[in-house]
C-alpha cells in the first residue's frame, strides 16, 4: 500500500489547493490527498483521532486547538499565508462606486457573511463592519452562512446581492463572472493568518515537512499570491 | 332493450341482467354467462361451490365490471356494455343503491358494531342516527352487542352486524351472499323473517344466495340454480328443488328415533 | 437554552408535517390505488429528494428560488421578497426534503388495507374520497404515525438545507440543529451537551406520547406474535 | 389430575378439558364455563350464535390462553392453570397438534392455493411434498385450484383450500369450526366424508362445530350443545337433536309437492 | 465522475441497507407484537437518531468512538485503528442514523398484519420466527420496500455523519455526497450538475425498479380505489 500524504484543508483553500498539489507531486514524487472541511470540523476530527499528517487552517486559533493538546509536532502554528477580505457584488448591484460604504445603500437588501463565530472570515468581516461603524446600518441585512463558500454562493445565486468573501474565492472564474469586487481596507479587520501544523502520529513526517517547506518557497508563495493569498506577515 | 328476455308478467322484473365475463387467470380459465330476469320479491339462488353466485351479485352491485353487460335495477340501466355497441355506460357501485352483505362479513374494525351500522347514515341527524341503528340491531338480535369492537364478536355476530349495516343504507335492492350461514337454524329464522318483513315494508327485492334448503323454501319464491357460470332452472323452491329436499326428507327419516332422554348427560 | 431557536424549530416541524400530511395523503392514496403507467416513475420521483445530500438540494433551491430564474423572481415579485432566508422558505425546503418519509410509509400503508372493506364501503354508498376518510385512513393509522413521526423528527433534525436556505438568522431561520451544529463548531461542548440533551428529552416525550396513543385495538388478538 | 372428570370407558376420552374464561370487554363480560370429556371418533358442537363454540376450540388448540383450565389431549396435559395451584403449563399452541379449520378460513394470500397447503409440508422433500398436496387437494375437490391465488377463489373453494392445509400438518386431533358452511349440500357430504374418512385411517378424533342438523346427524356420534358459554347437554344425535329434527320434518313435509316440471325455465 | 466515490456510496448504502434489515426485522417484529411496558420508550429511542443534526450526531459518534473514551479505546485496541476514519465507522454512523427509517415502516407493517393469518401458521405447527419469516415478512413487502428504500436512499444521501467521523479521505470515506458537497462548495457547478443528475438518474432507475417488483398480487381486486 502507498502512503499518501493526507491533508486537511480548510475550505476556503478549495480553489487554491489543486494546483498546489499537482506542482507538488510532480517535484517530489508524492501523491497528496486533500479532504476540505471548515477548520472547526477539521480540528475537532483530528482531536478525535482523525488520521491526517498536515492541517492547514484558515486561521491560527485552531491548530493552536492542536498544538495545545500536544498532537503538532511543532511548538506553535506555522503561518503559512494570509488571507484577504473583498467585498464582492453582484453584477447591476451598485454599478457606480463600490466601497463599504455603499452597503449602505437602500438597493442593497441582503449582505452575505461566513458565520463569524467560527469561520474566520467571518470573523474578519464583522470587525470590518464595525470598525467601519457601520454596525447598526447594515445589521439587518446580514445573512450568515456556515462558510465562505456558501456565503459566495448566496451572493452568486442573486439571493444576496452583496458578500464579504475571501479574495481566494472572488477570483474564481464564476465569482467573476456573476459581479465584481473591491478589497477591504487591511486595516479594517485584523489580519487573517493562516497556520498549520504538522500532526506528530503523521506516519510520513518528512512529506508533510517538504509540503509546508514548499508552500514557503519562493515558486509556492507566487502560486499562493496568484490565487489570492499574501505571503505571512510575520 | 329488445335484446332483453324481459316478460311482461303484472309484476314487472326488477332486475334485467345480461352478463358475460371471463376470469383471465387460468389456462382454463372461468367463464360466467347469464341472462334472465328476477321480479319475484324474495329470489333465491343455489349452486355449487365456484358456480358463480357471488361473481353474479358483484356484477349487480357494481364490485365486478364484466367484459360484456346489460343490467337493469328497477328499468334504470346501471351497466351498459353490449358487445359491438359504442355506447358504454358504468353506474359507479356507490351510486347504485344495492345493498349486499358479502359471503365474508367485512365489517370495519376500526368501529364499534354500532358505528358499523351507523357507517351509511353518516351525516344524518345524531339522534335520528342512533335511534335506527338500535332499531337496526335489533331486528338482527345485536342490540346488546352495540358497543363491542368486532375483534370481540363471534362470527355469527358479525354476519348480524353486517346486515344491519346494509340495511342502513336504505338500499333499493338487497343481496345476500349466504347471509346466514353462521346462524344457529333459530337465530336464522327470526333474522331471516325480520329482514324480508324489513324489505316487505319497503318493497325492496330480495335476492339470496344460499345453500339451505330449509332457507330456499322459507324465504324463496322463486329459485335460480347455477352450474358452472350458467343458470341451470329457475322456477319455484318446489319445481326446483325436489329432488334435493326427497334426498334430505330420506336422510332424516334414515336416523332412528331417540332413546329415553334419561341418557342425556345435562350438565 | 436557546428558546427563541426551540419555538422556531418546533414551529418549522409542525408546519411542515402539517403541509406534508396534506400533501402525502392525496398522493399516496392515488399511488396506493392507481393503474397508471406512472405509478412507478411517479412513486420513484417522490423518493428522490433525499437521495441529494441536503446540502446539495439546498444549493439547488437557493438557485431555483433565486432571482435567476423565473419562476424564483415570479415568487420575489408576490411575496415582495424571496424565498431564500425566510421562514417560508424554510417551509418550502423542509417539505421538498421531508416528502419521501410521508409518501412512502403512506402509500404501502394504504395498499395494505384490506380491499373487501372498500367494497364493503362502497355498497354502503361510500364514495372515492369517503371512503378514504372513514375507511382507509382510520386502518392505516400506523403508517400515518409513522409518515408524521418521521416527517417532524427529520425536520427537527434537518439541517443542510436549512443551513443553506436559511442563512441563520436569529428568530427567522436560525433553528436549533443549526445553533447546536454552531455550538459544537465553536467547541462549546458543555452547552452543546445541554442543547442536545433538551432537544432529545422533549421529542423523547412527545414520540412516546405519539407511540403510547396510536396502539391497535382493532384486531382479534390472541396472544401470538 | 385427581379433580379432573375422567370416564374409565373402553374408549379413554381424548380430550378432557376444564376451561373458566371471562371476556372483560363489557361491563357484561361473557363467561365460558365447561368441563367435559370427549371421547367419541367424530363429535358435534352445536349451539346458538355466540354461545361460546369457537372459543372452546380456540383454547384447545391454545389460542386463547383461559383464565382457569385444565386441558388434556390424548392423555396429555396441554394446559394447566388452575385456581390456587402454583403449578402453571401451557404449551405453545405450535406444538399441539392440534388441526384447527377457523371459521374465517385464513388462507394465506400470498400464496397459491397449492402452497397453502404445502405450508405445513415445509422442510420435507419436494417430490413428497408435491404429490401429498394434489391428494389432499382432492379430497377436497380443489385439485384445478392448485395454481390459483386465494383472490381468485370463491368463498367455498377458500374454506375448502383451508380444510386440506389442516390436514397437511398431520394433526392429531382434528377441530373444525363450520368447515363446510359455505358448500353445497352435495360437496358438503362428499368432503365431509373423505374427511371423516382420513381421519378414521390415523384414529384421529374430530370435533365439528356446525348448524347443520344434516351434518350434525351424518357426522356425529356424539352432539354437545352450548348456550352461553355452557354446556346444555351430551349425547348421541338421536337424543340431544329430537326437537330440531322435528321441526325440520315438519316444515319440509309442509312444503307442497312439485307442479308440473315443464313449468320449469331452463337456461 | 468520481467512479471511486460513486462505488464507495454504493456499497456503503448498501451495506448499510442489509445491516439495518438484519437489526431492524427482529426489533420491529418485538415492537409490533410485544406487550411489554418498554414497547414506546424503546420505539420513541429507536427514532431519535434522526432529531439531532447529522453533524452533531456525527460528533457525538466521533467522541464516543475516539480515544477519549474507553470504549473507544477498546475498539480501537481491538481493531488495530479507530472505527472513526474507517469504512466501518461509516458503516455504524450510517445504521444509527438511518434506523428510524427501518424499524418506524416495519413496525407499523408488521402490526398490521391479519391475526387470524397468525393464528392460522401457528395450529400449523409453525413457531414464532417460523411465523415471521413465512407469514409475516412476505405480507409485509410493502414495508419491507419502504424501509428498504428509505435507508438506502437516505444513506446515499447522507452526509452530516459521513463528513464527521470518515474525514472525506478519497476510496476510504470519501462517498459521492460529499464529492457532490466539494464541488459545489468549489463553484465547479458544471460537475456538480452531472454528479447529481448522475446520482438522481441511477436512484431512479434503481427506485423504478424496486417498485415495479413490489406490486402486490395478492388481493381480491374489485376495480376500485
Ligand atoms: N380473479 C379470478 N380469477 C380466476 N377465477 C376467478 C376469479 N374470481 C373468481 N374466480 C372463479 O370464478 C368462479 C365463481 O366464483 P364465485 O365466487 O362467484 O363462486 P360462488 O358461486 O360464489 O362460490 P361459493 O359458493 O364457493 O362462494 C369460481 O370458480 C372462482 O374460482
Ligand atoms: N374479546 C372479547 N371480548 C368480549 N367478548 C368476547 C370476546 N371474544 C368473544 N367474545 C364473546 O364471547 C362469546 C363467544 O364467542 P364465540 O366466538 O366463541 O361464539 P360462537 O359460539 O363461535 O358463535 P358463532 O356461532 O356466532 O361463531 C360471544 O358472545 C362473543 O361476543
Ligand atoms: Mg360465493
Ligand atoms: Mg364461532
Amino acid at each position: 500500500q502507498t502512503k499518501a500524504l493526507r491533508i486537511a484543508a480548510a475550505a476556503d483553500l478549495q480553489p487554491v489547493l489543486p494546483a498546489f498539489v499537482a506542482n507538488f507531486e510532480k517535484s517530489s514524487g508524492t501523491h497528496a490527498e486533500v479532504s476540505y472541511a471548515s477548520s472547526a470540523t477539521l480540528a475537532t476530527q483530528i482531536l478525535n483521532g482523525a488520521p491526517y499528517d498536515l492541517f492547514l487552517a484558515a486561521n491560527l486559533a485552531f491548530p493552536q486547538k492542536i498544538v495545545d493538546a500536544s498532537l503538532a509536532v511543532e511548538p506553535s502554528p506555522v503561518p503559512y499565508a494570509q488571507g484577504s477580505l473583498v467585498l464582492w457584488a453582484r453584477r447591476g448591484v451598485l454599478p457606480q462606486s463600490l466601497t463599504m460604504q455603499s452597503l449602505t445603500d437602500p438597493s442593497v437588501h441582503r449582505i452575505a457573511v461566513a458565520d463569524p463565530i467560527h469561520a474566520p472570515y467571518g470573523a474578519a468581516a464583522m470587525a470590518a463592519i464595525q470598525s467601519l461603524g457601520l454596525k447598526t446600518a447594515l445589521q439587518p441585512k446580514l445573512v450568515f452562512a456556515e462558510n465562505i463558500a456558501q456565503a459566495a454562493q448566496f451572493g452568486q445565486s442573486g439571493n444576496a446581492d452583496c458578500a464579504l468573501i475571501s479574495k481566494t474565492i472572488a477570483i474564481t472564474p464564476t465569482m467573476r463572472q456573476a459581479g465584481r469586487f473591491v478589497p477591504v481596507p487591511v486595516t479594517a479587520y485584523p489580519p487573517i493568518r493562516q497556520g498549520a501544523v504538522i500532526l506528530r502520529n503523521a506516519p510520513d513526517k518528512q512529506a508533510a515537512e517538504n509540503f509546508l517547506s514548499y508552500l514557503q518557497s519562493p515558486a509556492g508563495r507566487n502560486l499562493l499570491l496568484s490565487s489570492g493569498l499574501e505571503p505571512p506577515t510575520q | 332493450m329488445p335484446d332483453l328476455p324481459i316478460s311482461i308478467a303484472a309484476n314487472a322484473p326488477w332486475l334485467s341482467a345480461h352478463i358475460e365475463h371471463h376470469f383471465q387467470r387460468d389456462r382454463a380459465g372461468f367463464t360466467l354467462h347469464l341472462d334472465f330476469t328476477a321480479s319475484a320479491q324474495r329470489t333465491v339462488v343455489f349452486g355449487p361451490s365456484g358456480s358463480g353466485k357471488s361473481s353474479l351479485l358483484r356484477a349487480i352491485a357494481g364490485l365486478l365490471q364484466p367484459d360484456v353487460a346489460s343490467i337493469q335495477l328497477h328499468g334504470t340501466v346501471v351497466c351498459q356494455n353490449m358487445r359491438g355497441r359504442q355506447q358504454r355506460f358504468f353506474l359507479a357501485p356507490e351510486k347504485r343503491r344495492v345493498g349486499l352483505v358479502m359471503q365474508n362479513p367485512a365489517v370495519f374494525p376500526h368501529l364499534t358494531a354500532a358505528r358499523n351500522v351507523a357507517f351509511a347514515l353518516h351525516g344524518t341527524e345524531k339522534s335520528a342516527q342512533k335511534e335506527k341503528t338500535i332499531r337496526l340491531l335489533q331486528l338482527v338480535e345485536a342490540d346488546t352487542l352495540a358497543d363491542r369492537w368486532p375483534r370481540e364478536l363471534s362470527g355469527g355476530q358479525l354476519q348480524r352486524v353486517a346486515i344491519a349495516r346494509t340495511l342502513a343504507a336504505e338500499p333499493s335492492v338487497l343481496l345476500l351472499d349466504e347471509p346466514f350461514a353462521a346462524l344457529d337454524a333459530q337465530s336464522r329464522q327470526t333474522i331471516s323473517q325480520n329482514v324480508h318483513a324489513w324489505a316487505r315494508e319497503r318493497q325492496v327485492p330480495v335476492l339470496t344466495v344460499t345453500h339451505n334448503l330449509e332457507e330456499a323454501f322459507a324465504a324463496g319464491e322463486e329459485v335460480l340454480t347455477m352450474e358452472e357460470g350458467r343458470i341451470l332452472a329457475q322456477g319455484t323452491p318446489e319445481q326446483v328443488l325436489f329432488e334435493q329436499r326427497e334426498q334430505l326428507l330420506q336422510m332424516l327419516h334414515a336416523t332412528p328415533s331417540p332413546g329415553s332422554v334419561d341418557n342425556l348427560r345435562g350438565k | 437554552m436557546d428558546t427563541v431557536a426551540l419555538l422556531l424549530t418546533l414551529r418549522l416541524a409542525l408546519v411542515t408535517t402539517a403541509i406534508l400530511l396534506v400533501l402525502a395523503v392525496p398522493l399516496a392514496y392515488w399511488l396506493a390505488f392507481t393503474r397508471s403507467r406512472w405509478k412507478t416513475l411517479i412513486q420513484a420521483v417522490c423518493s428522490l429528494p433525499i437521495v441529494l445530500p441536503p446540502t446539495v438540494l439546498g444549493f439547488y433551491l437557493l438557485v431555483g428560488l433565486g432571482p435567476s430564474t423565473a419562476f424564483g423572481r415570479a415568487i420575489t415579485h408576490v411575496l415582495g421578497h424571496p424565498l431564500a432566508f425566510s421562514f417560508a422558505g424554510l417551509v418550502v425546503g423542509s417539505v421538498l426534503y421531508s416528502l419521501p418519509f410521508a409518501v412512502q410509509p403512506l402509500t404501502s400503508g394504504f395498499a395494505a388495507v384490506d380491499r373487501s372493506l372498500l367494497d364493503a364501503a362502497t355498497t354502503l354508498g361510500s364514495g372515492r374520497w369517503d371512503r378514504m376518510a372513514r375507511v382507509v385512513l382510520p386502518l392505516s393509522r400506523g403508517s400515518l404515525l409513522t409518515a408524521g413521526v418521521l416527517s417532524f423528527a427529520h425536520t427537527v433534525g434537518e439541517f443542510g438545507v436549512v443551513l443553506m436556505i436559511g442563512g441563520n438568522l436569529p428568530g427567522a431561520t436560525r433553528t436549533l440543529s443549526i445553533a447546536l451544529y454552531d455550538q459544537v463548531q465553536d467547541f462549546q461542548y458543555a452547552q452543546a451537551n445541554r442543547t442536545a440533551l433538551f432537544l432529545l428529552a422533549i421529542c423523547l416525550l412527545a414520540l412516546m406520547f405519539l407511540y403510547s396513543r396510536g396502539q391497535r385495538r382493532d384486531s382479534r388478538s390472541s396472544d401470538l406474535a
